[in-house]
């Protein structure tokens, strides 16, 4: 008896040693849910290494992306322990945190505090922190700039004609108001001119993420948040008047998107890039950048810029990953979530073109260089919005409802987009669906 | 009916049955040209109908998305699932259609059991399944979540009441003396189903078999919540085509030609009995 | 076959197998599988649904909560996107069901007198129906879409105005319609056509002898004859059109707005995406109510045919 | 009244109470002042009309089968 359990003890020490390439017999096992078609190649090798260090043997399961909050919900709702790791966008972090479904990692990363210090500031408030404890690491941005055909901008017979218009230079926006000029400029149809050449077919000033899907919220928190307002307020209500503002602003950029704006999501609007129909987009997400960069090879004379929106505020979020609450094998499941959002992995992943979320990666000088830049061109910009954005934070976030209002808020502003009601109309809406939400004011954490 | 029928009169039809089967089958045969583009030739305005054909898209869904499991899953579900409703819908069916059994309140209550929304019941669902799953018996019958089991059951009950539906008017259409004569030759009434009214009935049988195939074949709400990854069906597996960097139009065009092959070999080979299958009881002589 | 004593008739002699059951036994051994798994799925989560809407139920907050009463009854009918998305739902349904149904016996009339390649255009016409409209509709989101679609470069081309199908809060829910005309009307098609063909000789001979005109015939024999398939093929659309989700969620997800939000689009987001189940619980039971009382009416006719000739003995 | 004559009758019961429910809380609560006093009345008036319908049917199967009692009384009369 003594004997055996001794030995069972060694053996813990031994494979807890990892150091020792011990045989893995008895792998412990955890499953991480994660989005479709997510750098899946990159994610396999990722998986690898951690199972060949930590004799785990991890199960990814992938979910598309706009079916994963609800399928996540019902799992931990279920306490099934089916996902030990889960994948939470920045508008969900709140709600899983404030109800249970996920466990706090502060006390696992006390020891850890440079790993945690190499997430910008900016992108740790939004992400990773809620009412004081840390909920796991990101491992993935998206956070918000703006794609521009800079050709376009620096073209001199288009530079002349716009001068002679607006009366000032044409350059990247720095307002919305010039945004919206520069969407005016540009909006031409099939066979008139453009940099002087003919159009074999109708080219728009920009492209609008204005379908149903949640991401036309993303494009208006650049406004709403460049205005100085937020989608609520200290309160917990929708600021309507300032809603209305942002849809006003939205509004007016309409009529130079193509029609299609009103059916797609960035993906569309990367077609629509991709196919030389659009001139610039409005805030949008920076990820996408080696998709928006193919626009060079397919537009003719087409030069890509990822820039800051106007007004330097826009939308910032990232995937967190955190370990579930009905976890069976906790202790593995974040040392999988420090592996995946480690400076290693993150290096890595990096290399294979996705949006790190440490600043050691983002401001490292290999990404700098020229080859790089069809895969990680956009790292600079990406820092300049984080500087920019410093200390912002949003009540959207640090609500428990959030999840809820960001998967509904998109209804009344699509209303709006389309014709169907007036701006004020989807600014009242919208602060009486969150009212009934979040049944009243919504709680705002600290 | 015999009447005849000009030249002008035939040309007009078989005018208006292209332009019928054009309409129907256009978005498929899309569908299908597509899953041969490049990449490049599918996002592009206007619509390419001429290009290299590759066989990119179908390589991206078999292997490096491994779309194989998916189907196998599903034909394991659906097969199962079909073989369960056309055996227990025959002896239902055939027991409504002869002995009147609860007078067709049953029948109606069964019907009935269609119109509860499906959303509304996925959840009582899946909490039913996880903690089925548990029990000694749901383990040995798959019954779990994520297991086969699970929606087999789910489907069984989804496609039994119009099952039952059909197979009562074809029941009702065979005529009762065969059945008489053959039970006063001294067969028991088990035997006079077995040898008697199902193979009468085995168009109609056939026919609610293909339908019922098919419902369960393209079934996503009930397979997307009771599934995870071990059980998931191709309606589930296609959402991995849609991915951050956008849906991956090809592979998913591929993974659709591929998941429709199946069914539409089903159906030619069913197309015989069809024919004569699709003749509802209802219709009367 | 279970096992069961009737099957004992197989081994034993005839007249021995048949003496232990008595008819009733025999009919209602044979409802039993499928009424035991009609049961226990059907009425366990009914009951559990049922109680949800009597209680407080934000899932993502937890557990069920405690019992309020009619409240959620009283939330839900004070809803106006309920009724809104129920009035979205009858418009769908009576134009879709109504459209497939008339171009269905069209379309199954036309193909009833065609002699060639039957087999083949059966076959092509099951197609729509042989995929899933969670993939197919995917596609058709390809083809609306105004820039890279088939449609409007088709339309374009032939000089005809270029609709933003799913884009247009105006044309959104008739898009969503035309989907469903595609996927569905070969059903109803392929159904009246068996029925058709199913047409005893007779009559219409004894017609041709009295010289009935074309018109005559259609309207006192083969409709009044093709009546009860029909009538079956409509209960049956209806029943999943009034259901209809996988459309919606994959062409407009209910948008531009809520313009195409169906009843039970709007039960998945409150169920679903609000998660709360109190409320979805709610509208279900509701929505089974109107569905019974409608099909209390519309299938007693049916079901007394069915009755009637089960009782002919 | 015959168990098949009954369930229906029953479950069609059934259905006007609930109906009456429904109708009720959209049509007329807002009228009550007192939610409770509605509630109240609601039932009354579910449970009249529903059990008023049942009864209702029971007499008419009742009726009914008189009926067709005394027809077989009066074939059997002719018989003899």
């Amino acid at each position: 008896m003594r004997k055996s359990l001794a030995s069972a003890g060694l053996l813990a020490l031994l494979s807890s040693g990892g150091a020792f390439a011990q045989e893995c017999t008895d792998p412990v096992q955890i499953t991480w849910s994660t989005i479709a078609g997510f750098y899946t190649d990159a994610m396999a090798s990722f998986v690898k290494s951690f199972e060949d260090a930590n004799c785990a043997k991890v199960t990814v399961v992938n979910i598309d992306n706009s079916q994963l909050y609800n399928k996540q919900v019902i799992e931990m709702v279920g306490q099934t322990g089916a996902y030990d790791v889960v994948t939470l966008e920045t508008a969900e972090k709140a709600e899983f945190a404030e109800n249970g479904f996920i466990r706090p990692m502060t006390a696992f990363f006390a020891d850890k505090q440079d790993l945690l210090n190499d997430v910008s500031p900016t992108l740790r408030a939004m992400t990773v922190e809620y009412k004081g404890d840390v909920w796991g690491l990101p491992y993935y941005t998206y956070s918000a700039g703006m794609f521009v055909r800079q050709d376009l901008l620096d073209d001199p017979t288009e530079k002349e004609a716009f001068k002679a218009k607006y009366g000032y230079e044409l350059a990247a926006p720095t307002t919305w108001e010039q945004h919206r000029d520069i969407a005016e400029f540009f909006t031409r149809k099939q066979g008139d001119m453009l940099k002087g050449q003919p159009l074999d077919k109708d080219f728009y000033g920009v492209g609008l993420m204005a379908g149903p899907f949640p991401e036309i919220q993303d494009e208006m928190s650049a406004m709403i948040w460049g205005m100085g307002s937020d989608w609520l307020n200290a309160e917990g209500k929708v600021p309507v008047d300032d809603v209305e503002k942002a849809m006003d602003m939205y509004l007016r950029l309409m009529p130079f998107a193509p029609p299609a704006a009103l059916t797609v999501t960035y993906d569309g609007v990367m077609n629509q890039m991709k196919d030389c129909q659009i001139a610039m987009t409005a805030g949008f997400f920076l990820d996408q950048w080696p998709n928006a960069v193919k626009t060079e090879e397919n537009c003719p004379g087409a030069t890509m810029a990822a820039i800051e929106a106007p007004l330097k505020k826009a939308y910032v979020g990232g995937f967190l990953l955190a370990v579930s609450s009905s976890s069976a094998n906790p202790e593995m499941a974040e040392k999988f979530v420090a592996h995946i959002g480690g400076p290693e992995i993150q290096q890595q992943f990096a290399e294979m073109g996705g949006a790190s979320t440490l600043t050691s990666v983002l401001t490292n000088p290999m990404f700098a260089t020229p080859e790089k830049r069809a895969t990680n061109g956009q790292y600079a910009t990406l820092n300049q919005v984080f500087e920019s954005m410093a200390g912002f934070s949003s009540n959207l976030f640090k609500t428990p409802f959030g999840a809820k209002i960001y998967n509904t808020m998109q209804i009344p502003l699509q209303s709006a987009a389309s014709g169907q009601i007036s701006a004020r109309e989807a600014a009242e809406q919208l602060a009486a669906d969150v009212e009934k939400i979040c049944g009243g004011p919504c709680p705002i954490a600290n | 009916m015999q009447r005849k029928t000009s030249v002008v009169v035939e040309i007009l039809r078989y005018g208006a049955i292209f332009l019928v089967l054009g309409f129907f089958v256009f978005p498929i045969f899309w569908m299908v040209l597509t899953s041969f583009k490049p990449e490049e030739a599918i996002m592009v305005s206007p619509p390419r109908f001429f290009f290299t054909p590759t066989t990119e898209n179908y390589v991206h869904a078999l292997h490096d998305k491994n779309f194989l499991f998916y189907i196998k899953n599903t034909l394991i579900i659906s097969v199962i699932s079909t073989a369960i409703v056309v055996a227990f819908g025959s002896l239902a069916a055939y027991s409504f259609a002869r002995y009147n059994v609860g007078d067709g309140h049953i029948l109606f209550f069964i019907l009935s059991t269609k119109m509860m929304p499906a959303i509304a019941v996925i959840l009582p669902y899946f909490l039913i399944f996880r903690d089925v799953g548990k029990t000694a018996v749901g383990k040995s019958l798959h019954l779990g979540l994520d297991q086969h089991g699970a929606l087999i059951v789910s489907y069984v009950m989804f496609n039994l009441p119009f099952a039952i539906w059909l197979l009562v008017s074809f029941f009702q259409d065979i005529p009762r003396s065969l059945e008489h004569s053959a039970r006063l030759d001294g067969l028991s009434r088990i035997q006079v189903l077995r040898r008697v009214t199902f193979p009468l009935a085995a168009p109609g049988i056939a026919v609610t078999a293909v339908f019922t195939l098919i419902f369960c074949w393209n079934e996503f709400l009930f397979a997307y919540i009771l599934t995870r990854k071990a059980a998931s069906t191709v309606t589930v597996g296609v959402e991995s085509f849609f991915t951050l960097q956008g849906i991956l139009w090809g592979p998913v065009a591929a993974a659709a030609t591929i998941s429709v092959a199946p069914m539409l070999i089903f159906v030619l080979v069913m197309q015989r009995y069809m024919v004569r299958g699709l003749t509802f009881g209802a219709v009367r002589g | 076959m279970p096992t069961s004593p009737a099957s004992s008739g197989f081994a034993a002699p005839p007249a021995a197998g048949r003496a232990g059951l008595s008819d009733r036994w025999f009919s209602v051994l044979l409802i039993t599988p499928a009424m035991l798994i009609t049961l226990i799925f059907a009425i366990l989560p009914l009951v559990q649904a049922l109680d949800v809407t009597f209680r407080m139920g934000d899932l993502s907050r937890g557990r069920i909560g405690d019992y309020v009463g009619l409240e959620n009854y009283r939330v839900v009918f004070a809803d106006a996107a309920f009724w809104q998305a129920g009035w979205v739902t009858v418009k769908f349904t009576v134009v879709a069901v109504g459209l497939q149904m008339i171009l269905g016996i069209g379309i199954a009339f036309l193909l009833h007198g065609a002699t060639f390649a039957k087999g083949l255009t059966r076959s092509l016409l099951i197609l729509p129906l042989a995929t899933s409209a969670a993939v197919t509709g995917l596609f058709w989101r390809y083809l609306y879409d105004t820039q890279f679609g088939v449609m409007n470069w088709m339309l374009g081309n032939l000089g005809l105005p270029e609709p933003n199908w799913l884009g247009d809060y105006t044309i959104a829910l008739w898009s969503v319609v035309l989907f469903d005309i595609w996927q569905w009307t070969p059903f109803v098609a392929l159904i009246a056509l068996a029925g058709l063909q199913a047409l005893p000789k007779e009559p219409f001979e004894a017609a041709e002898l009295d010289g009935a005109s074309r018109w005559r015939v259609l309207t006192t024999l083969t409709f009044p004859l093709l009546k009860p398939v029909l009538f079956l093929v409509l209960v049956l659309r209806t029943i999943d059109c009034v259901r209809l989700y996988d459309a919606v969620a994959v062409l407009t997800r209910g948008g531009p707005g809520t313009a195409t939000e169906t009843m039970t689009f709007y039960l998945y987001r409150t169920g679903l995406k609000l998660f709360r189940m109190d409320y979805a619980s709610t509208m279900a039971i509701f929505f089974l109510y109107v569905m019974l009382v409608a099909a209390v009416f519309a299938l007693t006719p049916l079901l007394k045919q069915f009755t009637d000739r089960a009782k002919e003995a | 009244m015959s168990f098949s004559q009954g369930w229906d009758a029953g479950f069609k019961s059934l259905l006007i109470y609930v109906g009456v429910v429904f109708f009720w809380l959209i049509f007329l609560e807002r009228h009550f002042a007192d939610p409770g006093t509605s509630v109240l009345l609601m039932n009354a008036v579910g449970i009249a009309l529903g059990l008023g319908f049942f009864l209702y049917r029971r007499r008419i199967c009742r009726v009914e089968r008189a009926a067709a009692a005394v027809e077989v009384a009066a074939l059997l009369a002719e018989d003899h």
